[in-house]
């Protein structure tokens, strides 16, 4: 049963088509949604063979860039470092972080009403000095004041330190184990505040927010109060919609990305990344809880491939 | 047997697998006298000698019925007392094992965990443990190394000398002498002699001789069952049973 | 005949080759995480790193003083509420135990040693972390997340559970039974049987186990990175978080190994484990030679 | 000291034993008992028997198919490997090698230090080393890197059980005539019960591992047919889906991790009647 | 002594734990004889035995010097080959260990592992060696049950079968009727006295008898030395050293 698996070459056959094998290896994040993508783009080439691994962005990374795989997945900032052994960088889908607090949260009022500034929420997570709410905004209730970040490095975690000028080792606070830990550490405690990926937060099949938990709206012209065009928050179509469109700044939203080592020139390779490129590809993230690049982002990152 | 009986077994049987071992044994062993167990190699002597200790409890696979009394005390009733009772009656096995200790902490074991803490008592039991069983000489020099290195004979003589250091009222020897040179052998042989002033001595011995010459009864056991009993002189050398008579044959011849 | 010898004769070099192999592999490993680690040390002094306790790899500070401590508490906590519990389990399960409960009990322990870390860690989360929380912080501090070196450290203990009952149990049987019979006879009861006679024997044994155990709670990573907090800052207490280095090893590395100088502090910390270990069994292999030299045959 | 006192010493430690092993047992059978409670709604027979289609990891149809024989590959494998390894390393140490020889000092010494080295380190070296010669992620990568996982593991617990073997029994052995090979082979027999410990104590270390097969085997849907091809593994597959924010995928988390507690289980059962059966025969 | 000695000893000495456990042993036994090694517990009897067969080579420190020389070959040469010396020689140790199988496979281990294969010819050997030993009506309805559930006596008989089955050229039995009733050590003395004829028996025994009854020489040693070497009348009835008097006085008697 144990031996080699058969090698093909890569390229273009006038019976068969397409035909070759693509490897892929990285971030968790994006596995499933790159699994989805390579059974559809099957079904048009039948002969392309994948092998998809998970094993996290770094890992990907490592493996694109030594030539273990064709394409690493990636959901965090590439290093300068990393650009330098000849990344070549291609994104195919965005994200977003959301600060999160308890909707038991004694300040809930407030917080939907006025939103936090940048500096407020840069007090909270990287100052660390803060012990009660009201050293926030003194129109805050007096209540403890516990803050929740990320345990174990995340492409998350490393986007919200981005929107507060630094990196995830500058943030402080209560590490916490995992996406679905944060979610559920916020849930648990009123006077917690942290920050998760939009698709914990709403339930990707209605739109709405999970309960118990709610999102902490930013306060993005510092006026101290909520206007219209700042909330966006309701549902994640409004949300998906507002970081397609720009409001909702970048950072804290974020690009997700395939990594491949140098310009990209293997045939096969060139067409799966225009498939997922294509608008058909894209309409599968929304369902997922990510967020399709719009049309200019589309068209730039397709100029890559030329 | 005009003495008090000490240990009085009442139908005894004995079950190991399935294998009936020990057939209905009756026995009373009497006071303050010597008592040998004869019979050939596998007829359950050392069985027998388990049974009065209740060693054989946590055995798997083994039941035991019938009644074993000591002074009148069933020690197979479900409320009696086992640690008691095997501090009464020093067993010593067959196959001496040191415990993984030094010599000297070999013999003090028993005195400890019965309450002698001093120093310089301890040190006068063991001593004089010793010197009964005729160790002292060839292990003085190293008391406090460990006692699994002596030769097997010594070995031997260290668990009487630990097992007589409880001062149990009953000895339950299992040939003691059987890694013994004839010098050591006579030593313990006057050992119990002695010993048996104050004690009840129950030994299993195969040679015929040492059981003339130290026991008073005698009791001869065959495939499991009691052939005869009775004292020493009558069984060695006059049987009543065609058995025995065979069995010591060589012995009277 | 003489093919029975040749055949022990060349199983003996295969086994010569095989043993002296994995030792130098201990070395491979030491060398591989030296080097890998090393340019590192271009731009640190090894105190510096020791002794700093800002960790901040963007801005190439490497402190790996409050890792060092996370490890050592952690793993401290754990050995504290295992041991105990451990040798009186396997003590119970071995000698007083009916065989119905040791009939279940052994083959538990069997089962949870194949548990994956993942699960211990959100069981962690669900029972240990509440408790902590919920129950024993509150009596000592004002707010405690849960997410405390404590927790990790019980956690830990759970998970080290099955190695060391399994392992001393094993000892434990096979003590033979004639030694314990010679000291029942002198009247000691089982427990005094028991702590005298069968402990001692086994000794060696248990202290192995022992050390197994405390190494493999020193290495044990994704349970404990889940329910201990991982700040970066040295415990000062056990409600505190703390950050211990295989966890920090874990976090990291695959996000963050295509990085050079984040990669190297990473197998530093690798490096540093290594070295705590293997201090830590080499003192305790002394201390067991000499036992072993007491009482051994 | 009277007896009195003595039996109530025994009485206490007799209490505190049995309180011992209740709490041992109560938080392994809380363990034990939360991935039974949040698995089995989720546990369906396409869970085993079906490799993930696609948008599995986002609620929809499949199983985990793939991480289950992936997972029997990996840690039977290693487990064969390591056996194979170990057994000979641990005979050599103790029947071939004199007692208290440096080579078996240093070895024990070296096997308490890998023992403790975290499986992401092991997962590190052998991802190193598979860079450095050019080999992907991929079953045989993590049958390797579980393989040294849980080498020390073997070597170390059957030297634990071979040491107490009496020393006559070899001499007994020996002085027959037997080669220190067939001798071994005596004292193996002897140790049965504690090689089945150590086998299970190991294939259990292997299979639940998951920092060592993160970068070694990698993690594809495909069932792995050939031992160059990346494989999902069990553990990985319940770490990955216990972070997705999909409560269907979260309880497929716990409902594969009752799988893999059930395969553990039947193996535990399996070598516990070879076990018995052996003891009947001796 | 006019055979031809098989075993040569030059200049042996042994140390243990930096004790002199055996001094300057200089001795030749003969080829074809029964040569009983006496002396009181602890002198060194099973070390010098063990030496013979090189099992004291794994214990620790141990230290030996001299040469032994069985059949003009240095087993202590460096080039020398354990396995086939051990074969040849067949020692039967003082404490029985029965190999943890059954009773049959204990018996037929030996002959197995030196390439005897055939089943019809392992039951015979195995049905020879147990009836030699009178232990096959015993044990002849359980041969495959496990051999460690035999009676101490049954033990050392098994231990014996098994050794004998090897047929070794040269005999060591180490006090192998020690837990023997008067029957078996009479079958097992038999059996001795047989097997001389084409073998060369070395035996540690403790009862002077039974030294007198079969062996051709007696080897007297007395605190690691040997005191006295000649044919078995002279050493016991008429002993020049006076230590080896003392010692066989009791007999004398
Ligand atoms: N480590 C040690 N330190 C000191 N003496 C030792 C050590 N090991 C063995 N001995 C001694 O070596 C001597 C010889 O032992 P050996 O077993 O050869 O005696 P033996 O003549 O066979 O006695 P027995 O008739 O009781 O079997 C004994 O006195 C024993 O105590
Ligand atoms: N599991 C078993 N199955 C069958 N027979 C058994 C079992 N266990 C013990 N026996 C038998 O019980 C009998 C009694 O054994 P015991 O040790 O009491 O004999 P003994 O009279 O002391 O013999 P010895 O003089 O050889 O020491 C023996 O024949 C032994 O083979
Ligand atoms: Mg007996
Ligand atoms: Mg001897």
């Amino acid at each position: 049963q144990e031996g080699c698996a058969p090698k093909n070459s890569s390229g273009w056959d006038p019976e068969k088509g397409l035909q070759g094998t693509l490897s892929i290896s990285g971030a968790f994040a994006l596995y499933p949604l790159v699994v989805l993508w390579s059974e559809q783009f099957k079904e048009v080439h039948p002969h392309v063979r994948f092998n998809i691994s998970a094993g996290g962005a770094g890992k990907g990374i490592a493996d694109a860039l030594t030539g273990m795989v064709d394409i690493g997945l990636v959901s965090r900032d590439i290093h300068q470092q990393e650009f330098e052994r000849g990344g070549y960088v291609i994104h195919v889908a965005r994200d977003a972080v959301v600060a999160t607090v308890s909707d038991q949260n004694p300040n809930l009022g407030f917080l939907l009403r006025q939103g936090i500034k940048q500096d407020e929420f840069r007090r909270l997570f990287v100052d660390g000095t803060a012990a009660a709410w009201n050293q926030i905004n003194p129109s805050f209730s007096d209540d403890d004041l516990h803050v929740y970040v990320r345990s174990d490095a995340a492409g998350a975690a490393e986007t919200w330190a981005a929107y507060l000028g630094h990196s995830q080792e500058d943030l402080k606070g209560i590490g916490i184990f995992g996406d679905p830990g944060m979610a559920e550490a916020i849930q648990k405690n009123p006077h917690a505040i942290g920050f998760n990926n939009i698709n914990y937060v709403y339930n990707i099949k209605t739109g709405k927010q999970f309960p118990g938990i709610r999102v902490v709206p930013i306060d993005l012209n510092g006026d101290g109060t909520l206007a219209p065009d700042e909330n966006f928050y309701d549902n994640l179509d409004s949300l998906t919609n507002a970081v397609a469109t720009g409001k909702y700044p970048s950072p804290p939203s974020r690009n997700l990305s395939f990594l491949v080592k140098g310009k990209p020139k293997d045939t096969v390779l060139i067409e799966f990344i225009k498939f997922v490129l294509t608008h058909e590809s894209q309409s599968l993230l929304l369902e997922n809880g990510y967020i399709p690049l719009n049309e200019e982002q589309l068209l730039e990152e397709r100029t890559k491939l030329n | 047997m005009t003495q008090h009986p000490l240990i009085r077994v009442k139908d005894l049987n004995v079950h190991i697998d399935g294998h009936h071992i020990l057939k209905n044994i009756n026995i009373s062993i009497p006071d303050k006298s010597v008592t040998s167990i004869i019979g050939p190699s596998g007829c359950g002597k050392t069985t027998l000698l388990k049974t009065f200790n209740r060693l054989l409890d946590d055995t798997a696979n083994v039941t035991v019925s019938g009644s074993v009394l000591v002074d009148d005390e069933d020690i197979y009733a479900p409320e009696a007392e086992v640690t008691h009772i095997r501090k009464k009656m020093g067993l010593l096995s067959q196959r001496p094992y040191p415990l993984p200790m030094s010599i000297y902490d070999n013999v003090a074991y028993g005195p400890r965990i019965h309450g002698t803490r001093d120093k310089s008592t301890l040190d006068s039991i063991v001593e004089k443990q010793l010197k009964d069983t005729g160790l002292w000489d060839e292990v003085k020099d190293r008391l406090h190394g460990p006692a699994n290195r002596l030769s097997i004979g010594q070995q031997q003589r260290l668990c009487l000398a630990r097992g007589l250091a409880v001062k149990p009222e009953i000895i339950l020897g299992d040939e003691s002498t059987s890694a013994l040179d004839p010098v050591s052998t006579h030593t313990i042989e006057d050992l119990f002699v002695r010993l048996k002033a104050q004690y009840t001595i129950v030994l299993v011995t195969h040679i015929l001789r040492q059981a003339r010459r130290i026991s008073d009864y005698i009791v001869f056991v065959y495939m499991g069952e009691i052939v005869e009993f009775g004292p020493t002189d009558e069984v060695l050398l006059h049987p009543k049973e065609e058995l025995t008579r065979q069995y010591v044959k060589g012995f009277i011849s | 005949m003489n093919f029975r010898i040749v055949k022990d004769k060349l199983i003996a070099n295969v086994m010569l080759i095989l043993s002296i192999s994995s030792v130098s592999f201990v070395f491979l490993i030491g060398i591989g995480l030296y080097l890998r680690a090393a340019p590192l040390f271009e731009e640190h002094t090894l105190l510096s790193l020791f002794r700093g306790s800002n960790w901040a790899p963007s801005k190439n500070q490497f402190g790996f003083y409050p890792f060092i401590m996370g490890t050592l508490s952690v793993t401290l906590i754990a050995i504290v509420v295992a041991l105990p519990l451990c040798l009186l389990t396997a003590i119970y399960l071995t000698e007083y135990a009916k065989p119905g409960i040791r009939k279940v009990m052994l083959p538990l322990m069997n089962i949870l040693a194949g548990i994956p870390p993942v699960i211990y860690g959100v069981w962690g989360i669900f029972f240990v972390v509440p408790i902590v929380r919920e129950y024993i912080a509150p009596q000592f501090m004002e707010y405690s997340s849960g997410y405390t070196v404590l927790t990790g450290g019980v956690v830990l203990a759970v998970m080290i559970f099955p190695i060391l009952v399994s392992i001393v149990s094993e000892v434990l049987s096979t003590i033979p039974k004639e030694l314990k019979d010679a000291s029942l006879s002198l009247g000691a009861t089982k427990w005094e049987t028991i702590k005298k006679v069968v402990v001692k024997r086994a000794r060696p044994g248990i202290v192995a186990a022992m050390v197994l155990a405390v190494s493999r709670a020193f290495g044990e990573t994704i349970a404990v990175l889940m329910v201990c907090g991982n700040v970066p800052v040295a415990p000062t207490s056990v409600f505190d978080g703390g950050y211990p280095l295989p966890a920090l090893i874990a976090n990291n590395f695959g996000e963050m190994m295509s990085i050079p100088l984040y990669d190297s502090a990473l197998m530093f910390a690798a490096l540093l484990l290594f070295v705590i270990i293997f201090l830590f069994n080499l003192i305790s292999r002394i201390i067991l030679n000499r036992i072993e030299h007491k009482y051994s045959s | 000291m009277g007896i009195k006192r003595r039996k109530a010493e025994e009485t206490i430690f007799k209490i505190l034993m049995v309180m011992a092993c209740l709490i041992v047992g109560s938080s392994l059978f809380l363990i034990v008992g939360t991935i039974v409670v949040k698995g089995v709604p989720y546990l369906t027979w396409d869970m085993v028997s079906k490799a993930p289609q696609g948008g599995f990891y986002i609620g929809k149809e499949g199983g985990v198919l793939n991480a289950i024989i992936g997972s029997l590959y990996v840690a039977g494998g290693a487990t064969v490997l390591g056996l194979l390894i170990s057994i000979p390393i641990s005979i050599y140490l103790n029947i071939y090698l004199k007692g208290g020889s440096l080579l078996s000092k240093s070895a024990k010494l070296a096997y308490d230090v890998l023992f403790g080295i975290p499986s992401i380190v092991y997962g590190a070296f052998a991802f190193s080393i598979m860079i450095w010669l050019g080999v992907r992620a991929s079953l045989l990568g993590g049958v390797i890197a579980v393989t040294l996982l849980i080498i020390p593991i073997l070597v170390r617990t059957l030297d634990e059980v071979i040491a107490t073997v009496p020393r006559e029994l070899k001499h007994a052995a020996l002085s027959l005539g037997a080669t220190r090979w067939e001798t071994a082979r005596v004292i193996l027999r002897q140790i049965k019960p504690g090689i089945y410990t150590a086998v299970l104590l190991s294939f259990g270390r292997g299979i639940g591992d998951v920092a060592a097969v993160l970068f070694t085997a990698g993690f594809s849907d495909n069932i792995p047919i050939y031992i160059d091809e990346p494989a999902a593994t069990l553990p990985l597959a319940i770490f990955f889906q216990l972070s997705s924010p999909i409560p269907e995928v979260q309880g497929r988390a716990y409902a594969s991790a009752l799988i893999l507690t059930l395969i553990i289980l039947v193996i535990v059962i399996v070598s516990h009647i070879l076990a018995t059966k052996h003891k009947h025969k001796l």
